[in-house]
């Protein structure tokens, strides 16, 4: 079944957004950031998912966009969806109480416990090394969702021990921290990478659990910043079918 | 009753050197003429509040107008990096740039607080992030029924806010549809509020999804067609996608910047 | 997903013995025809919400249904008193029934702390009044910013609220227009909820001024033609003002509300 | 210009409306209660104040209704409205920010010091003598509004020394209580009954200021449940105009 990086007709990127894709299923209510989680998400609705429930910060709830929307307040959204509300609705009404089955985010670094830093690189924050564009709707939905779903490209840069800032709360560090401090969504679940994918064990440590395809473990350590953690179970993320692929290709070019 | 004015003599009359002033509109109807016009009068030590500082406050900031920024979520949206916000954070040009750094939920629950005339808001935000170490305006505070520990933010309420929609009466009653963002509260907690519309009519039809200010609400309103640029008024014309990847080419070094800066912004003095 | 269903079965469904249950719609789209199924069904110990309980909860309190009240405004609106409300207040008929009284500020905001998952609300309320005297689900509360005192209510989580709306799609999606009222916040405040509608439809055009509840958001709907009578549904049919004046003389006497009951509610079981 | 009773060509209560729609000039923003409010305002904006904005609770900016509205929520206030909005929304966005210049309140019991019930008569709250509708709108109302009119007809039983309930918070027992507590409206600034016309002296205590065409001191003091202070520059309220008498009745004999 492995195939090897010469043989492969689909790019770790392409792998990456399907595995995320494969992850949703029917119904579910979704709260999509831009970039890949949007990637995904929207490949899902149009492959095995049709009545996933789009819901993007912008204030649209069941947005069906026939492309890919190219901002969180693309225009389609708001033609295509259910119910069109203020940002502060939103937040307030639709994401705080938990309505929200899965929360898709993108990081910037993803730590060995799954807190997200998407602010500052660097260890002081007031003069820090990069500035990223900081925290927009994630910490609440990190904290309000039921799950978390985290999509990132792995690197050593990415995949660090500690983030240099915890935007996002994913399991602190580890051992029931969500508990202790009240929240009420388990937090990052699953977390799908160019790579494999990850899910948090009992200690909520993030364990290798699947190999895409054509990825040897040895690849996987040597993008991670810590002394990483492999399942008993591991298994392989089965290739891309030649209808993902289409489907995620036509998205993508559709203006 | 809201006045209607041009945008130079709205800006010069509603805007003053080192206000708090809000431009809202997310992704939708971002006012960016009424920004080009602000760095075109020249105010200084603006305090800039905007849950998205993109493009519009990328060029504000890099002109030097504001002394502080109250955001959220500070990046050029599909595109990466806002290269004049990195720059005045990481190295302080052209101006240093204080930051009070929220999520989106704490800074739309601030503005709501704002429009509702409480000193503050409550939300099940922030936790176990390091947000609250850096920006004072996150505190907590206990339920007083069931103990629980939430988070509280104070109101802003900004000395002007500026947004833009589709069309006002003559009136000055102003109608806004599809993503209404956080405009309706950026514009009722502010002490002075200007509209930007595109264009000014007899009658406002009613459309799905509208959503209205009446005049009462509204200090100003000024016509300022296209003046959503680069961002969309639906209805009107489409985001320019193209144009967010191009800013990036532009605010990427200070000498692009700058030419910019002379010639569609300070170059346009004549035109307005 | 709301399942639809015929309206016996989804109050036998829904609403339990001992539930905390609001019937929400503000003078518009008042759920009757569910405050009488209800009845009907003899559904005991009841504690009502509602910020304005006129004649479809003076018909559930008159009924017995109720063992306490939860509102702002108790009155006829336009005629006068409500008879049955103020005889088990003054004389415990039929049942005795406990009252917790707020001001509609104070429920609205109860509402909007339950649909966002809050605990408590904050406003500048009850303030001098006697309100907090005999009501203690009324606190006050400090900002941490600024030290001012302000009012507190805790959240309202109905077991189950009931609405009427215009209409529904066959996948469950309700469409309501016209006055509004605090009709989303009761659904989302709740743990469960049900949608009495004029009619469903294959595909909900939209309305200007509309309000939509998706589907996921509703537990079920159910078809209810004139459910609202003698309020009114805008678009489908007037307030039927004389049958508040008639009401008047019905709900004056027992024996008069008794007969009521018996011919108009118990004896449409049948029908049903 | 006095005329005697039986020369009047009008009710004390047309008197008392007219009275109230005169208080209220164009272009303020007015929250009307139904009745006696409702009558009045409606009535300033079809003769002197065709610019008034009237604002209803049940949801409507700026309604135009073309006959008196039935209700608070009648469906016309909504049909003519500038805007529609939620309940939540009326008292948090417009009404507690202080937006609104004059409350239009009624008043089932009203004392020496503006302080309005409407909540139950009797001494006992678990066991009142009457129970009343409550609080309803009013008490933020009272709270936020620039200013507060009250419109009632008086008698003993409506005009009190004390208010069996406070339901509405109006000057408390004087002397700058509404500062003391924080309120930032000026409370009731005038009270428009069927005999005449009161506003609170400096202490906040009720004073008759002006007396109704055919009216005298005597019988507002026999209609007064204080030891009633009368305004040195007591005034004479012009008697109805042809047109106040004639669209009044006109407002209310609309269906």
């Amino acid at each position: 079944m492995t195939a090897t990086t010469e043989e492969r007709t689909y790019t770790s990127d392409e792998m990456m957004s399907i595995a995320a894709a494969r992850a949703l299923s029917g119904g579910q209510r979704c709260f999509v950031g831009i970039g890949l989680p949007s990637t995904a998400a929207n490949l899902a609705r149009r492959t095995h998912a049709p009545d996933l429930v789009l819901v993007y910060e912008s204030g649209t709830l069941g947005s069906k966009p026939g492309r890919l929307p190219a901002s969180i307040g693309d225009g389609i959204l708001a033609e295509t969806a259910d119910a069109v509300i203020s940002v502060p609705e939103v937040f307030n009404y639709w994401l705080q109480p938990g309505r929200i089955d899965i929360g898709f985010l993108g990081a910037a670094q993803l730590d060995r416990f799954g807190n997200i830093n998407t602010t500052v690189i660097g260890d002081d924050y007031a003069h820090p090394k990069v500035r990223l564009p900081g925290a927009g709707g994630a910490p609440e939905i990190a904290a309000s969702c039921r799950e978390v779903y985290v999509v990132v490209r792995q690197s050593k840069r990415s995949f660090v021990e500690k983030v240099d800032f915890i935007t996002s709360f994913g399991h602190g560090r580890g051992h029931g921290e969500r508990e202790k401090l009240g929240l009420r969504g388990a937090g990052p679940t699953l977390v799908i990478t160019d790579l494999g994918v990850f899910r948090p064990d009992e200690t909520g440590e993030l364990v290798l659990t699947q190999l895409h395809e054509g990825v040897e473990v040895e690849q996987v350590r040597e993008a991670t910043g810590w002394d990483l953690k492999v399942s008993p179970e591991l298994s392989r993320t089965p290739a891309p079918t030649e209808t993902e692929l289409q489907t995620l290709r036509e998205l993508k070019a559709a203006k | 009753m809201a006045e209607i004015l041009p945008l130079r003599d709205a800006v010069a009359r509603l805007v003053h050197d080192g206000d708090t002033v809000a431009l809202e509109g997310f992704t939708h109807l971002i006012p960016h003429a009424a920004g080009q016009e602000i760095i075109r009068q020249r105010r200084k030590d603006l305090t800039l509040v905007r849950m998205t500082p993109d493009i519009v406050y990328d060029q504000l900031i890099g002109a030097g107008c504001a002394r502080k920024l109250v955001f959220s979520w500070g990046g050029n949206p599909g595109v990466g990096s806002l290269h004049r916000f990195r720059d005045a954070v990481q190295n302080s040009w052209p101006v240093p740039l204080e930051i009070e750094e929220h999520s989106h939920a704490g800074m739309a629950n601030r503005y709501v607080a704002g429009a509702s005339g409480l000193p503050f808001a409550v939300l099940r935000g922030y936790t176990g992030t390091d947000l609250p170490k850096h920006t004072d305006t996150i505190k907590q505070i206990t339920c007083p029924f069931t103990g629980e520990q939430l988070a509280a933010v104070p109101a802003l309420n900004p000395d002007v806010s500026v947004i833009h929609a589709q069309r006002a009466d003559r009136a000055g009653n102003v109608q806004i549809w599809g993503l209404v963002g956080v405009q309706k509260e950026a514009v009722l907690a502010a002490k002075r509020s200007l509209v930007t519309v595109e264009e000014v009519v007899d009658e406002l039809e009613p459309v799905p999804g509208q959503l209205i200010l009446p005049s009462w609400a509204v200090t100003a309103v000024a016509e300022a067609p296209h003046g959503a640029h680069p961002s969309y008024a639906q209805g009107y014309y489409d985001r320019d996608n193209e144009y967010y990847e191009y800013w990036d080419s532009i605010g990427r070094n200070r000498d692009s910047f700058e030419q910019w800066l002379n010639e569609k912004v300070f170059g346009m003095e004549a035109a307005k």
